[in-house]
C-alpha cells in the first residue's frame, strides 16, 4: 500500500512537472520528427525502405529520442539532488526505479502514438500491416528498453562517469533487445506475426529488467 | 531514549578516509551542535547518520535499530542541497514530500509550514526563481514536514536571515519540548545560542567533546 | 474597437467573399491540372503571408535588441505565432496539391524541404522562449533567434532558382506565366490574405500584451501583499 | 594580444578537463560508433548504399555525435556557473564562443579520425574516393556545423529546456549546410569534386556563422 | 575616488521588478554591508552592478564610468555560485582565472592565495570533492586573485569556519587599506564586526539607511 501510495506520487510529480513544462515533451516530439524528415532527406526515399530497415530505423529512432529525454528527465533529478529526497522517503527505495520506469513509458508511449503513423507516412512503404503485432511489439519493445534505462540511470546516478556509463551500457545491453523488436516488427509490417523466439526475447527482457532491478536497488541505490 | 547512535563509525570517500572510527550518542530531545573545520568530514558524518550513505565500517541506528525503510518516517534530514524540484512551486514541492511521507491532511500542513517561514506569498511560482534564503527555508520546512524525531540538520541557517534564523530556533525549540534529538552542523553559534545544547567537534574525522551525554 | 478597426475587419471580410469568387468561379481552370489549380490561391498567399508574418517577427525583434520597448518585443511574438499557423498551411495545401498533381504528398524538393526548416524554426521559436525564466533575457534571445532564422525566408525562394527542384515558379522577373484572370485573382489574394494577417496580428499582439499585463498585475498584488505581511510581521 | 590569450586560455582550459576524465571525448566516439553499429545493423546492407545515402549518413552521424557532445561539454560550463567566471574576464565577452568553436572543432575532428574509417569499413562501398576534396569537405563542414552549434548552444545557455532544443534548433539551421555537404561528400565518393555552387553554401555558413555570432555576442552573453 | 555608483537602478526579473530605483555611492577604501530580508533582492543588486545582467533602467558606473571589458580587470565578484570547474583541481582553477587575467607569475600567486586559505594541502585534487567550505575558500581566492578595486562579495561568509571567517576579515581590512570599496552582502554581521564599515538596508527593492557616504 504504501509502496503504491508513494509510486503514485512520484509518477505523479514527474507528470506534473512534465506539465508544466509541456515544452520538454513537445521538443522531444518535434526533435524525433525532425531526425524523421532527416533520415528522410539524406536517404533519398523515393523507393520505399525494406521492411527490416524501415522496421530498425523506427526504432533506433525510439531509442534516440528516448535516450534524450532519459537523460533530461535524470538531469532534474539530480539538480538540487533531489533523488536523494526519495531515497528518505519510508519505502524500499526500488520505488524510485519502478516510478521512473512507469513516467517515463508514459512519456515514450505518447510520443510513439505521433510518432508512429508520421514516420511511415515519410518512410512507410507498408502494406499490409498486422494492426495487433504490430501495436503489441511496439509496446513491449517500448518497456524493455526504458526499463533498460531507468536501471542504468539509478546505476550510473552518482557515478562521475555516468556520462559514460549510459550509452556505453545501454546500447550493448539493449542490442539483443533492438534485434528482436526490430525482427518482429519488420515481421509485422508483411502482414506476419514474427517468429516464437523473438517474442521470447522481448518478454524475457522486460520481465528481467522490470525485476531484476527491483531486487538489486537497495546495492545500487546507496549514494 | 537513544535517537541516534554512531559506533566506530569509519568512512572513506574514494582513497581518503574522512572519518575514523566516530563514536556519538544523541538522546531523545537532545540538540548537539556538531563543530569542525572545513573539510573535517561533517557532512560526511551526517550523510552516514542519514543512511544516504554506507558506511565502511562501524554501526549506524535510529532509535536503538538498524536503519530501516520504515524508520525513515521519523527522521528528518537537511543536507547542502535543497532535494527540492526547480519546475515545481514551492505548495507542490511540499505537497510531494508530505505524500512521499504519507502524511494526513496535506494541504493544511504545508500551509502551515509555508506561512511559518513566510513563504506563502510565493507558493505560486517555481521555486528555480527562489532567492538563496527563500530555497533554504522551503529546505528546511521540507526536512521538518512530517515532524521527524531525529532531525540532522547541515548548516541551516546558511542563507537565512534573521527573522528566518528566528523561526528556526523557535522550531528547534519547540521540537526540543517535544522530545526529538537534533544533530546541528553548523559554523554560526549566535542563532542557536540560547537553545540547551551539548557541543562535540569533529577534528580531522575523529570526534571530541565527549561522545557520552 | 474603434472605428477605423471596424472599418478594416469589414474590408477584409468583404475582400475575403470577392475573393471566393475570383478563386473559384472568374477564374479559369488550369491546361493540365484542370480545377485543382485553385488550390494556387490559398497556397502561395499563405507562403505570403508566412514570409510577411516572419519578416516582421525579425524586424520587430531587432528593434527590440535596440529600443527596448515590450511593445516591439509582443508584437515580434505575436507574428511569430501567426507566422507557424501559415506555414502549416502552406505544408498542408501544397500536400494536397502535390498529392493530386505528383502522385506524392511529399518529395525532397529544395523548396519543399527548405520551407519545413521554416516550420521546425519557427516551432523552435516560442520552445526557446518559454523555456527562458528571465523575461528580458527571452526576448533578446528570441529576437536573435528570429534575425538568424529569417534568413530561411529569401533561401526558400532563391531555392527554385539554384537547385533545380520540380517545385513550379511561375512568379519570375520576368512577370507572370498564366493567364491574366488568374493574375488578378492571385493578386487579389495577396491582397485579402496580407489584410488578413494586419487583423489577426493586431488581434494577437493585443492578446500576447494582455496576457504580459495580466502577470505584471498578478507580481504587483503579491508585491502589496508581501509588503502588507512584512508590516503586520514586524 | 589580450584576446588572443584569454582565448588560449579558455581552450586550454578545455582541453585539459577534456585529457583529464577524457570522459566525454570516450562516451560521445562510442554513442557515435554505436551509431554507425546499429546504423549498419539495421539498414542490413550487404549491398552497399549509395553514395548520396552514405555521406548523407556519415553526415547525420557526425551531427549526432557532435550535438550529445556539444550538450555534455556545455554543462561543464553551467556547472557552478563558470560561464558566468568567464564573462567576468576583460576581454570582449564573444571570445568564449570562439573559445567553444574552436575546443568543439579540435573534439569533433579527433573523432572523425576514428569514426570515418570505421564508418565506412561497416558502411562505405565507395571505391574510388577523391581524398582531397573528401577530407577539405569534412573540415569545412565541421566547421560550419560546430560554428551554427556554438552560437546556438550561448543563446540557449539560460534555457530549462537546452538539451532538447538544441537539436530542434542546429538541424534545421545546419540543413543547407547538411545538404551542401552531403552532396560534395558524395561526390568525392564518386571519384568528382563536387559542384562549385556546393562549395559556395559551405564557405558562405562557415564565414557567416563565425562572425555573425561575434557581432551578436553582446545581445545574448548578458546573464 | 567613487569605485562604485548605481543610479536610479531599475531591476525587473520576470514581471516582477525586484530592484525600484536604487541609488548608491561606494567610495574607494570603503566597506558598505548590505542587509536586507531574504528575497529583498541583494543579490540581484549585486549581479547588476558586476555588469553581469543589464539594468532595466538606470545607470552603473564603475570608477565613474560606464563598465567595459577593460574595466573588468579592476573588479572582483563572488556569487552564490563559485565560477570554478569542478573537474579541475584548485590550483588548476585559480591559474586559468590568472590568465583570464592576465596576471603576472602566476604561479606564485595562486600558490599564495591557496596557502592563504590553507588549500594548499589540497591544490592538486579536484574540487568537485571538496567540501562546502573549502569551496567556498577557493571561491574567494578566485574572486580576489588579481587584486580588484572593486569586489562585490556576496554572502561570502557562509560555508566558512571560524579560521576561515578570520581570514576572509584580515583581507578585507588589507584590502580597505589599500583603497578597494568593497559591496558585501552578508546575515551574518559577527565576522566582520571589527572592520569599519557602513551599513546599508535593502528592503522590497528600496535601498536604505543613506545613499551617500
Ligand atoms: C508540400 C508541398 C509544397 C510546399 C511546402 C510548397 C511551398 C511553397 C512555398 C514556400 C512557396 C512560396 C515560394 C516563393 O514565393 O518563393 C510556394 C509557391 C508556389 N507553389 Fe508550392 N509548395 C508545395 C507544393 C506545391 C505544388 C504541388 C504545386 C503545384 C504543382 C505548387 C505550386 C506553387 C506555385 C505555382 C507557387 C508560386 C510560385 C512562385 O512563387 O513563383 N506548390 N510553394
Ligand atoms: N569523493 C571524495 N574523494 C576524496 N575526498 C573527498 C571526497 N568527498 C569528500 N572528500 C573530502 O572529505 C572531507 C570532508 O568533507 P565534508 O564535506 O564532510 O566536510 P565538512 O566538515 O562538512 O566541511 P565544511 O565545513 O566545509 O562543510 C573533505 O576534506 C573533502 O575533501
Ligand atoms: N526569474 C525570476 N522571476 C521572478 N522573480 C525572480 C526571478 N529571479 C529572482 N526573482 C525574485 O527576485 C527576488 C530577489 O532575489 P535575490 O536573490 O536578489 O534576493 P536576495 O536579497 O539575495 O535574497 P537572499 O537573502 O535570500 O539571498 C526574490 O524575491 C526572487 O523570488
Ligand atoms: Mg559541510
Ligand atoms: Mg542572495
Amino acid at each position: 500500500m504504501r509502496f503504491l501510495r508513494t509510486l503514485f506520487a512520484m509518477v505523479g510529480k514527474d507528470l506534473r512537472i512534465e506539465w508544466r513544462t509541456r515544452q520538454l515533451f513537445i521538443s522531444s516530439l518535434s526533435f524525433a520528427l525532425l531526425l524523421v524528415f532527416l533520415m528522410g532527406l539524406v536517404l533519398e526515399t523515393g523507393a520505399a525502405l525494406a521492411s527490416f530497415s524501415e522496421a530498425g530505423l523506427l526504432w533506433l529512432l525510439i531509442m534516440m529520442a528516448g535516450l534524450f529525454s532519459l537523460n533530461r528527465q535524470d538531469d532534474k533529478e539530480r539538480y538540487e539532488g533531489a533523488i536523494y529526497g526519495a531515497y528518505l522517503a519510508p519505502v524500499d527505495r526500488s520505488v524510485v526505479f519502478y516510478a521512473r520506469v512507469i513516467s517515463h513509458l508514459l512519456f515514450v508511449l505518447v510520443m510513439e502514438v505521433i510518432l508512429v503513423p508520421l514516420y511511415s507516412a515519410v518512410l512507410g512503404g507498408a502494406a499490409q500491416v498486422s494492426w495487433a503485432g504490430f501495436v503489441l511489439v511496439l509496446l513491449l519493445g517500448t518497456i524493455g528498453f526504458v526499463a533498460v534505462g531507468a536501471m542504468l540511470t539509478s546505476l550510473s546516478l552518482t557515478s562521475s562517469l555516468r556520462e559514460i556509463l549510459m550509452p556505453l551500457m545501454l546500447f550493448p545491453l539493449a542490442v539483443p533487445l533492438l534485434l528482436g523488436t526490430v525482427e518482429v516488427t519488420s515481421a509485422t509490417l508483411t502482414g506476419g506475426n514474427g517468429a516464437v523466439i523473438w517474442w521470447a526475447v522481448i518478454a524475457a527482457y522486460d520481465v528481467l529488467f522490470l525485476v531484476l532491478p527491483g531486487l538489486l536497488y537497495d546495492f545500487i541505490a546507496e549514494v | 531514549m537513544r535517537a541516534l547512535e554512531l559506533e566506530g563509525v569509519v568512512k572513506a570517500l574514494g582513497h581518503r578516509e574522512v572519518l575514523h572510527g566516530v563514536d556519538l550518542q544523541l538522546d531523545a530531545g537532545e540538540i548537539v551542535w556538531l563543530a569542525g573545520r572545513n573539510g573535517s568530514g561533517k557532512s560526511t558524518l551526517l550523510k552516514v547518520a542519514a543512511d544516504l550513505t554506507p558506511v565502511t565500517r562501524g554501526v549506524v541506528r535510529w532509535f536503538g535499530a538498524a536503519p530501516t525503510a520504515h524508520l525513515r518516517t521519523r527522521i528528518g534530514v537537511l543536507l547542502d542541497a535543497s532535494f527540492l524540484y526547480g519546475e515545481m512551486t514551492a505548495e507542490e514541492n511540499l505537497i510531494y514530500y508530505a505524500r512521499l511521507y504519507g502524511l494526513e491532511g496535506k494541504q493544511k500542513r504545508v500551509l502551515e509550514w509555508l506561512e511559518r517561514f513566510r513563504l506563502h506569498r510565493d507558493r505560486g511560482v517555481p521555486i528555480k526563481t527562489f532567492s538563496k534564503g527563500m530555497r533554504q527555508r522551503l529546505a528546511i520546512a521540507r526536512a521538518c514536514l512530517h515532524e521527524p524525531q531525529l532531525l540532522l540538520l547541515d548548516e541551516p541557517y546558511d542563507g537565512l536571515d534573521a527573522a528566518g534564523s528566528q523561526i528556526l530556533t523557535e522550531w528547534l525549540r519547540t521540537l526540543q519540548g517535544a522530545g526529538t534529538g537534533v544533530l546541528l552542523v553548523s559554523h554560526a553559534v549566535a542563532p542557536f545560542q540560547d537553545l540547551t545544547y551539548r557541543t562535540l567537534r569533529l577534528e580531522q574525522g575523529r570526534l571530541y567533546g565527549g561522545g557520552e551525554p | 474597437m474603434k472605428k477605423w478597426q471596424w472599418a478594416l475587419v469589414s474590408l477584409v471580410g468583404v475582400g475575403m467573399i470577392v475573393s471566393q469568387y475570383l478563386d473559384f468561379i472568374a477564374s479559369p481552370p488550369e491546361a493540365q491540372m484542370g480545377n485543382v489549380v485553385r488550390i494556387m490561391y490559398f497556397h502561395v498567399a499563405s507562403a505570403v503571408v508566412a514570409f510577411t508574418a516572419f519578416g516582421v517577427t525579425a524586424l520587430f525583434g531587432i528593434i527590440f535588441l535596440i529600443r527596448k520597448k515590450w511593445l516591439w518585443d509582443q508584437i515580434a511574438r505575436g507574428s511569430a505565432e501567426i507566422g507557424l499557423v501559415y506555414t502549416t498551411f502552406v505544408l498542408i495545401s501544397g500536400s494536397i496539391w502535390g498529392d493530386a498533381v505528383w502522385n506524392t504528398w511529399w518529395t525532397w524538393d529544395p523548396t519543399l524541404t527548405t520551407t519545413l526548416i521554416l516550420w521546425f524554426l519557427y516551432l523552435a521559436y516560442p520552445l526557446l522562449r518559454a523555456s527562458i525564466t528571465d523575461r528580458e533575457r527571452a526576448a533578446k534571445v528570441a529576437s536573435v533567434f528570429g534575425f538568424i532564422a529569417v534568413i530561411d525566408v529569401p533561401l526558400i525562394h532563391q531555392s527554385v532558382t539554384w537547385w533545380r527542384g520540380i517545385h513550379p515558379n511561375v512568379i519570375t522577373a520576368q512577370g507572370f506565366n498564366m493567364p491574366p484572370s488568374m493574375v488578378v485573382a492571385l493578386l487579389f489574394s495577396f491582397v485579402v490574405f496580407l489584410g488578413l494577417y494586419a487583423v489577426l496580428l493586431w488581434i494577437n499582439t493585443q492578446l500576447v500584451r494582455d496576457r504580459d499585463t495580466l502577470n505584471d498585475l498578478r507580481e504587483q498584488a503579491r508585491s502589496v501583499l508581501a509588503k502588507y505581511d512584512e508590516r503586520i510581521g514586524s
